[in-house]
């Protein structure tokens, strides 16, 4: 992958990030986020994953996003220009991410995994067809054949085949979530 | 089963009852009469039996690893504190008049702790029983105390966290020495296992000095050691009569107890490594001439008895700095004796202080005019605290200052035997305290105080069982001794 | 029957209970609850006669599930405390519904059956993506169950910083478990401990993944610095969830640093040395930061949140001081048994807490004041159950106290072992300043204070608990050692 | 050449950005909008990771199902989120962070 | 057996009376009185028995370290003891007259039956423990009976100052007893000491033998003596100690317990005698405290007080004598070696009788003279108490050595012998001058008291005692007289020093001390005939050289104010130190870290951050550093 488009990437995803903790207004932050994940999308694409990235827009960029702007309309949440800044709070966040940062340029630059790039560990996808045997769906096997990454076949084998469990526990986990929101943003029948 | 199991199952059982609503003193009265003939007789077995080490003893295993059982047994030595604890009870519940309930309770769960610390051989319930005395202790203090809440609250809590903090350093304390003497396979809280491992591979001097400092402080600070003793005072003077009674008199025992039992026959070098002993004797020298000083300042019969008790600890402590046979066995008589003594004299003192309403010297006098028998039996108590050959603590004293010079070389005097000699001056110290308190309150004319009478004869009961008792065994120590006949 | 079915059919029954209520709005809360222990207790039956070997579960199951002593012993204590958490609720109702949405409390029996489906599963993760999906599940519940109270303004802010807090954590451990991954190449527990024993492995993002990891789980167990959320969410969240987040929650976590502890010191670990460091340090701190504050405290429950946070301190000590040869309990053995000890002291004084509240009383300590005049039962429970919360013996506490302080005394930790001293020393001040409170007899003039028989079986049961564990731990004890014996085969 | 390590730092940085936000920012829907942030650059390290990590030349679908169930609870978690959040306004009418601080000490 | 009865009976009627008293009123006069009948009898058959040393009782039984109650049997003792329960008896006898009215007569005859007890323990001991038990219990008895009119604040003052004193005293005997018994490896058995002092291991030969030792532990020893013998600088208690009823002070502070530390250091005389410089000091001491006494008694006015501080000047020649025996025996001057007679005992022995006497006789005085004690108020007594006149007139005389024909004369000469032959001049010479003194104050007594005219209506009044009081009385006369013939000497076990009546030197002593008599009874005849008022006023003599001033000031000064500093240093520093400064501690501690929890969001993300910071900080950049 070209570094240029890398850096673009990362420069939308970062600066998008940016502004979502710079901005005053919700809107603008809530939108920012959305931006910022569309180039995160992007990214993962760049990484070969496509079904997660196409996930990330489809519930984080669409979903999520949505529900958090119509969160900040629903509640009409005003900017917060009238409101004092808590510089301390600010100088410490901005501290703590200084901090947060270089200790992760140490230990990056301090590791032999950082070396790694797509150029020097490429997939190799007709090897693996043969490699993943006869366990693997047919269909996988013959897209690896064809040279092509059956990126959301393999995720969704991976899934149904080793993480059905998981797959209930989220489920599950979902209902917890329905019936939270339930609980939580009811509104009382009866005066009291 | 085991006849020591019943005498610690007794008072904890009443109390139990107690709570659940039995008649208090009936209860508490009939079971530690009880208690105390059943231990009268266990000695006099055990005296009979010409046993030496450990007897009546029986074990209920609780962990197999680490070894830790409920295990009780009895040599002479927790003979003797069982039969003091009793003792006191029955001394300390008799004289409980008008009172809640809770008294009792308290006064059963107190006297049931210690005899629990002093007939199991497992290290973990001597510590344990030892620590379910003290609750009752702080809240007694702390809710019946003799002053203003504010001021009783502020007591307890000081002995709260004082004998809180030195009962974890003990903990760590025995945790090493568990760790130290479990041997390579398993941890035992075992006494008498741990005390073969010891005999087997004795530690060197060093270590033997470094843990037995750490029991010396853990187990020091629950006996007042000076400097770790200014809960006691304060606490004594503050208690109820029975609390004030059962704490100094018997639970206050239970450091030297474990000094005695655990510290030394596991680390018989501690205390004569330079250092320890050293530090010892500083301490111990603390106690008796300066709290002897502090003693002689106090203006009020509580102030002078508390800070008495503390100051009578430096001579338990310089027995067992001597570690002599005969400095341990007076060690221990004089454990017994001071028991005795202190709750005589404590028991006498809340009485006063109930008739009388204070206890300042000033305020007092002449009260041996219509208090006779008072007065003679508060004379019992102070002139065995003073020493008097023929009450209890003399025998004691003498066999400690005695042991400390078994190994004198003429003309040369060790630190040990220079400290004897320091403490002895403290002798005549607790002479001009105690007098000054006995001239104060009973000598002079009796119009110069208030006016007091002598109890009814059943409230007079408890305190001449213990006058009785300093006289016997002061007149025959060796009834006492005759328990320990094997060296300590 | 296997294991798995239980989990399942607990989770399910909570659903269901959803729907009664559901479709029957006008059920009496009472049945729900008491359907709702019904259905646990049952399981929790079912649980102890069903099969515990890995083979009885379904086959889809077997990879992500471990049924060895540690697993089934926490499934087991995760079942009580629920039971617990369900009766808590139901005498705590009384006061609950006046801050609940119509005065329902439905979901606050359905929801803890299944945050104990998720606490079961999450004792016998073998992988951290079994960990991270049940931790989840039951940390949702959480967030809903703290801020369920939401017309009390305690129990919204609760759940607002619960919230917050939560949240970033997930974020933490997150990242925690993607460096992890990224450095040993296996997300499942048996595969990190073998990549961390091959030095080959990267020792930097080794290190770095573990300790973000360990950020993340130490939040959840409140292990300090991620400890602060605690006093605040215990207090503000109904007392039937801060007693479950205090023992259903913290053990879980405690489940999961077990595990993940027994991979990352695994033996000739790469990162052995340093973690445990961390873990004494962590632990030093976490106990002081429990006992320090604790001795201002006027709120019990606020009181209770800090010495939960001295607890988890203790348990990171016991937890730092691995194979202890002369000890029949290993590191998981010594949690497993301070857990359990744990358990009856801390929901009996929450239960007492309830009973005031629903009595009309407050949770401050002179609320407590002359308790021993008006019910003097309640008053000798609080007592055990503070007493052995200070780690008094002959009860619970102190032998797990015990346990800790001698294995670190073992291993020659002192400094450790002086914080855990000094810790425990506060705790003497601050529990017994509750119980004075208790005993003093100024202000009682308030009226007695009467509780049911069943409620009295319940708390006598969980003193007599107390009690029996403290001077009887063997059959407990029993009960922990194949789960060391197969750790120490694993190690 | 773009290597992991660049994908790390990125995800580092949006990390780090996203604490930053998480303890500056007064409005908790911000906060909370930065928490989900932080969570993405967990989910970037976990698919950076899996990328470079190849089982039999393919990326490990292990992990980028866990970026999966990430992302799911993620969305779970911002419904139960948002949920408090309109409690807490409807109760305060305000989204502040000052506006919860009752409980202290 | 007559040891056990003598020892025992007393016992048990203090006990019965002390715990019946109530009920016994009257009769516990009677079982106290009869005990000592008893033991007097005994004690006459005692005087027949066999040297021994045996074990009566058993007491402390440890290891190597045996203190029982064993009596040694021998002429000492046998002597002693019939002193005493002879003085005993007759003191009994005395008090059933002398406390007829005293309501609390029964605690009365109840301590001074325990006195009868502890004074034959201290008498029959054979070994230092036991001396030292029955010292302390003689202490106690004598506190008993001096405070015996408790409500008077000054006989409280004094029981108290006495038993303290006595304290002091003791607090060297033990350390004395100590030491002797660290060197003789736990045995203190006096027989077994003076073997090892005279061929055992404390011999000077001895290898390690330490002359430092022996002198420390003789010093100490003494020490014991100083207090009970009340010898100075620890005389003071003893004029207090007439606070007491009149026959406490003649059986007590006059015959017996005072003579008590004469006893015992005759008892160890091996010691004294193997260490020449306490040999000195003690002869110093019994010196200086016979010579300052003297000077005290000239200047009294209080007929009992007069008589004390002649005790104590008496004592002090006792004590003089035993360091003067031990000193002259390493001149070569000592008697011979066989020759058990000791001229402190003899005086110790004389003196008991006439001393008592001479108190007896002031007690009849102050009875008949309805308890006033002041010797210028009474005056003529001669006439109306003729019996009570003769006796203390008899008693006068032995005390001032009246030649050949008193007993007083011939122990005071063996005295004055032994402190010629000591080789310090010195102490004869003070020897003889206190008897010039004696004999002055003696002279001045009789004659201010007795002679003359009536000075006050109580004295005018006055009457002859009853029976019960002259009997004693007449007795003791008796024995004043005749007790040092050679019969009644030898019979009674006195220690007679054999060479008594050949004084050496070309009668130097002889004619010194008729010098003395005749210069002091002169002066005293001179200055006091026919005057009403004290003529001569020596406020040095009279208040006593201050000693109790002073003592109250280093009292004061040493105990009071020290152990007010030190309670202010024991609350400020080590209660501050070792309790409020760590609780100090903690507690700013805890509401610092309190402060972490101020309930702000941005406060605990950050906190939460920073630890995720500093986590990684610590395991990834620190630990890995550190090698550990």
């Amino acid at each position: 992958m070209p570094s240029l488009l890398f850096y673009l990437l990362a420069l939308i995803t970062l600066g998008f990030g940016f502004m979502v903790v710079t901005g005053r207004n919700p809107v603008t932050c809530a939108l920012s986020l959305a931006a910022s994940f569309v180039g995160l999308a992007a990214l993962f694409l760049s990484l070969d994953a496509y079904f997660i990235a196409t996930i990330q827009i489809l519930v984080y960029a669409g979903a999520v996003m949505v529900l958090f702007l119509f969160i900040i309309m629903l509640l009409d949440i005003k900017a917060e220009e009238g409101k004092k800044l808590n510089l301390p709070a600010i100088v410490s966040g901005v501290l703590l991410a200084v901090l947060l940062t270089l200790q992760i340029f140490a230990v990056v630059s301090g590791t032999g995994l950082a070396g790694k790039s797509p150029e020097n560990t490429p997939l190799a996808l007709t090897e693996a067809a043969g490699k993943i045997g006869k366990a693997a769906l047919p269909t996988i096997t013959n897209d690896l054949k064809a040279g092509t990454l059956p990126d959301a076949k393999l995720i969704g084998f991976t899934l149904f085949d080793q993480y059905g469990f998981h797959l209930q526990v989220v489920g599950l986990l979902l209902l917890v979530g329905t019936i939270g929101v339930v609980v939580l943003s009811k509104r009382e029948r009866s005066a009291p | 089963m085991s006849v020591l199991e019943i005498i610690i199952a007794l008072p904890l059982l009443a109390a139990l009852a107690i709570w659940l609503g039995a008649p208090a003193h009936a209860t508490s009265l009939g079971a530690t009469l009880l208690n105390l003939l059943i231990v009268l007789v266990t000695t006099v077995q055990y005296a009979g039996k010409a046993a030496t080490g450990l007897a009546f003893t029986y074990s209920r295993p609780i962990l197999d690893n680490p070894s830790l059982s409920f295990a009780v047994g009895a040599d002479g030595v927790s003979l003797i504190l069982a039969l003091l604890t009793t003792l006191v009870m029955l001394a300390a519940i008799w004289q409980i008049q008008d009172r809640p309930a809770i008294f009792y309770v308290s006064s059963l769960l107190i006297g049931g702790g210690a005899l629990g610390a002093f007939l199991t051989t497992d290290v973990f319930f001597i510590y344990a029983f030892h620590e379910l005395a003290l609750i009752p202790t702080f809240l007694m203090i702390a809710l019946h105390g003799r002053a203003e809440p504010a001021q009783r609250k502020a007591v307890a809590w000081k002995a709260t966290i004082y004998l809180g903090a030195g009962s974890l350093v003990l903990l760590a304390g025995l945790a090493w020495v568990v760790l130290e003497f479990s041997g390579g396979s398993k941890l035992t809280f075992d006494l008498e296992a741990l005390r073969n491992q010891a005999k087997l591979t004795p530690l060197a001097d060093a270590k033997q000095a470094q843990i037995f400092f750490v029991l010396l402080l853990g187990f020091g600070s629950l006996v007042s050691l000076f400097p770790f003793h200014s809960w006691a005072a304060p606490a004594y003077a503050t208690a109820p009569t029975p609390v004030a009674m059962l704490h100094s008199g018997v639970l206050k025992k239970f450091g030297l107890y474990g000094l005695i039992r655990i510290a030394l026959p596991l680390l018989p070098q501690g205390p004569h490594v330079e250092w320890v002993q050293n530090a010892l004797l500083l301490m111990l020298l603390g106690n008796i001439l300066v709290m002897g000083l502090v003693t002689i300042h106090a203006h009020r019969l509580d102030d002078t008895l508390a800070n008495s008790s503390v100051m009578h600890m430096g001579y338990i402590f310089l027995g067992i700095a001597a570690g002599s046979d005969i400095a341990l066995k007076g060690a221990v008589v004089l454990m017994f004796a001071h028991g005795i003594s202190i709750a005589l004299l404590f028991g006498l003192c809340g009485r006063m202080r109930n008739q009388l309403g204070t206890l300042e010297y000033n305020k007092l006098g002449g009260l041996a005019t219509h208090a006779p028998a008072f007065t003679v039996l508060f004379a019992f108590g102070a002139f065995a605290s003073i020493g008097l050959p023929g009450l209890t603590n003399f025998a004691g004293e003498v066999m400690i200052f005695v042991g400390s010079f078994t190994d004198f070389k003429a003309g040369v005097m060790s630190n040990l035997q220079w400290t004897v000699i320091l403490a002895l001056w403290g002798v005549v110290m607790s002479a001009v305290y105690m007098l000054r308190a006995y001239r104060n309150i009973f000598h002079g004319s009796p119009t110069t105080g208030l006016f007091m009478i002598d109890p009814a004869f059943s409230q007079r009961v408890p305190f001449i069982m213990l006058a009785t008792t300093l006289l016997v065994t002061g007149c025959c120590p060796w009834l006492l001794l005759n328990l320990m006949k094997s060296a300590l | 029957m296997s294991v798995f079915t239980i989990e399942a059919g607990l989770a399910f029954l909570g659903l269901v209970l959803l729907l009664v209520e559901a479709f029957k709005p006008d059920i009496c809360r009472r049945t729900l609850g008491l359907m709702a222990i019904a259905g646990t207790a049952l399981a929790l039956v079912l649980f102890v006669f069903a099969k515990h070997d890995t083979a009885s579960l379904p086959g889809f199951m077997q990879p992500w599930h471990q049924l060895d002593t540690l697993a089934l012993f926490y499934k087991g204590f995760a079942l009580v405390i629920t039971i617990l958490v369900l009766w808590l609720t139901l005498e705590c109702a009384p006061y609950l519904t006046r801050f609940t949405v119509d005065g329902k409390l439905a979901e606050m029996f359905s929801l803890p059956l299944i945050v104990c489906a998720g606490m079961m599963w999450m004792a016998s993760a073998r992988d951290l993506v079994t960990v991270f999906v049940s931790l989840e599940l039951v940390t949702v519940s959480f967030y809903v169950l703290v801020a369920f109270a939401r017309k009390s303004a305690f129990s919204l802010e609760a759940g607002v910083k619960y919230l917050i807090l939560g949240a970033l954590s997930t974020g933490v451990l997150v990242y925690g478990i993607a460096w992890i991954y990224g450095a040993t190449g296996t997300m499942s527990f048996d595969g990190i401990a073998k990549a961390l024993a091959n030095p080959a492995t990267n020792k930097t993002a080794a290190l770095f993944g573990a300790a973000i990891l360990l950020c993340g789980l130490g939040f959840k167990v409140a292990a300090a610095p991620f400890h602060m959320w605690v006093p605040d969410v215990y207090q503000g969240a109904p007392t039937p969830v801060t007693a479950f987040l205090s023992v259903g929650s913290k053990a879980a976590g405690f489940v999961v640093l077990t595990r993940a502890l027994d991979a990352f010191l695994v033996e000739n670990s790469i990162i052995g040395t340093e973690i445990q460091s961390l873990l004494l340090v962590a632990g030093s701190l976490t106990a002081l930061l429990g006992s320090l504050p604790a001795m201002f405290q006027t709120s019990v429950k606020r009181l209770l949140a800090y010495s939960s946070i001295s607890h988890a301190g203790y348990l990171l000590l016991a937890l730092a001081c691995r194979e202890s040869p002369r000890f029949d309990l290993s590191s998981g053995g010594v949690v497993a048994f301070y857990l359990a000890t744990y358990l009856p002291m801390t929901v009996l004084g929450f239960l007492g807490l309830g009973l005031m509240r629903a009595n009309g009383l407050g949770e401050d300590i002179k609320d407590f004041a002359g308790l021993a005049k008006r019910n003097p039962l309640l008053a000798l429970l609080m007592t055990v159950s503070f007493a052995s919360l200070a780690g008094l013996p002959l009860t619970a506490g102190f032998l797990g106290k015990l346990f800790v302080f001698l294995g670190l005394a073992d291993h020659g930790y002192w400094g450790a072992l002086s914080c855990a001293i000094i810790a425990a020393a506060t705790g003497f001040y601050y529990y017994f300043k509750t119980v004075l409170a208790m005993f003093t007899t100024e202000g009682t003039d308030a009226p007695a204070l009467k509780l049911s028989s069943a409620t009295r079986a319940v708390a006598g049961l969980l003193a007599v608990a107390i009690l029996v564990l403290g001077v009887y731990p063997k059959p407990l004890q029993k009960l922990l050692k194949p789960a060391s014996a197969t750790m120490a085969a694993r190690n | 050449m773009i290597t992991l390590g660049h994908y790390l730092v990125v995800s580092g940085m949006l990390f780090a950005l996203g604490l930053a936000g998480v303890i500056a920012r007064r409005n908790i829907i911000i906060v909370y909008m930065c928490l989900e942030m932080m969570l993405s650059a967990a989910n970037l390290a976990l698919v950076g990771f899996s990328r470079f990590h190849l089982v039999h030349g393919l990326p490990d679908y292990t992990a980028q199902s866990l970026v999966f169930f990430t992302i799911t609870v993620a969305a779970a978690e911002v419904a139960v989120g948002l949920a408090i959040i309109v409690a807490l306004f409807r109760s305060k009418q305000s989204v502040d962070v000052e506006s919860v601080t009752k409980l202290q000490g | 057996m007559p040891a056990s009865i003598i020892l025992l009976l007393p016992f048990f009627s203090a006990l019965v009376i002390l715990l019946g008293h109530r009920q016994l009123k009257g009769a516990a006069v009677l079982i106290s009185v009869g005990s000592s009948i008893i033991a007097f009898l005994a004690s006459l058959v005692f005087l027949a028995t066999d040297d021994d040393n045996k074990l009566l009782l058993p007491f402390i039984d440890v290891a190597h370290f045996h203190a029982g109650i064993d009596v040694l049997i021998d002429k000492q003792s046998r002597g002693m003891m019939f002193i005493v329960s002879f003085i005993g008896m007759l003191v009994h006898i005395f008090s059933l007259g002398y406390m007829k009215d005293d309501e609390a007569k029964p605690r009365f005859f109840g301590a001074l039956s325990l006195f009868m007890f502890s004074m034959t323990g201290i008498v029959l001991a054979g070994n230092l423990i036991m001396m030292f038990i029955f010292w302390e219990l003689v202490g106690l008895s004598s506190y008993l009976l001096i405070g015996h009119w408790y409500q008077k604040a000054s006989a409280a003052e004094a029981c108290k100052k006495a038993f303290l004193t006595n304290r002091i005293g003791d607090f060297g005997f033990m350390i004395g007893i100590l030491l002797l018994l660290g060197a003789n490896a736990g045995n203190v058995n006096l027989l077994d000491l003076k073997t090892a002092f005279e061929s055992g291991p404390l011999r000077p030969e001895a290898p390690g033998y330490s002359a430092g030792f022996t002198t420390v532990a003789a010093l100490c020893i003494f020490l014991g003596a100083v207090g009970k013998s009340a010898q100075f600088p620890l005389h003071v208690w003893l004029p207090d100690a007439m606070e007491g009823p009149t026959p406490v002070s003649a059986l007590i502070h006059a015959a017996t317990m005072v003579a008590a530390g004469v006893y015992m250091l005759v008892r160890v005389s091996f010691l004294v005698a193997a260490s020449p410089l306490a040999a000195e000091i003690i002869a110093g001491i019994g010196c200086i405290t016979a010579l300052m006494a003297a000077l005290m008694a000239t200047q009294q006015n209080d007929i009992k007080r007069v008589l004390a501080y002649s005790t104590l000047s008496q004592l002090g020649y006792m004590v003089m004598a035993v360091g003067a025996v031990a000193m002259a025996a390493k001149h070569g001057h000592g008697p011979e070696a066989p020759d058990p007679g000791h001229p402190a005992m003899f005086h110790l022995y004389t003196h008991a009788f006439f001393k008592a006497m001479l108190f007896l006789g002031s007690g009849a005085v102050i009875y008949a003279c309805h308890h006033e004690q002041d010797i210028w108020k009474m005056g003529g007594l001669r006439k109306h108490m003729p019996v009570t006149f003769y006796t203390f007139a008899i008693g006068t005389a032995a005390l001032m050595g009246f030649p050949w024909l008193t007993s007083g004369f011939y122990s005071k000469e063996a005295v004055l012998d032994a402190a010629f032959n000591s080789g310090w001049r010195v102490l004869f010479i003070g020897g003889a001058v206190t008897a010039a003194l004696t004999a002055f104050y003696m002279t001045r007594l009789l004659i201010v008291a007795f002679m003359g005219k009536p000075r006050t209506d109580s004295a005018h009044h006055a009457q002859e005692a009853p029976m019960v009081m002259i009997l004693p009385l007449t007795i003791l006369a008796i024995f004043s007289i005749f007790s040092a013939w050679d019969g009644f000497a030898n019979s009674l076990q006195a220690l007679k020093p054999s060479h008594i009546n050949a004084p050496g030197e070309g009668h130097t002593v002889l004619i010194a001390s008729l010098i003395a008599l005749i210069a002091g009874a002169g002066g005293a005849i001179f200055l006091y005939r026919g005057k009403d008022k004290d003529p001569v006023s020596i406020k040095l003599f009279a208040n006593k050289f201050y000693f109790d001033e002073i003592y109250a000031v280093i009292v004061r000064v040493c105990q009071d104010r020290v152990a007010w500093i030190v309670t202010a240093l024991e609350r400020v520093f080590v209660d501050g130190i070792i309790a409020r400064l760590p609780s100090a501690i903690v507690a700013r501690l805890g509401a610092a870290t309190r402060m972490l929890q101020g309930g702000h969001l941005q406060g605990y993300t950050f906190l939460l951050g920073g630890g995720v910071i500093a986590v990684i900080y610590l395991v990834v950049f620190v630990l890995p550093r550190m090698g550990n």
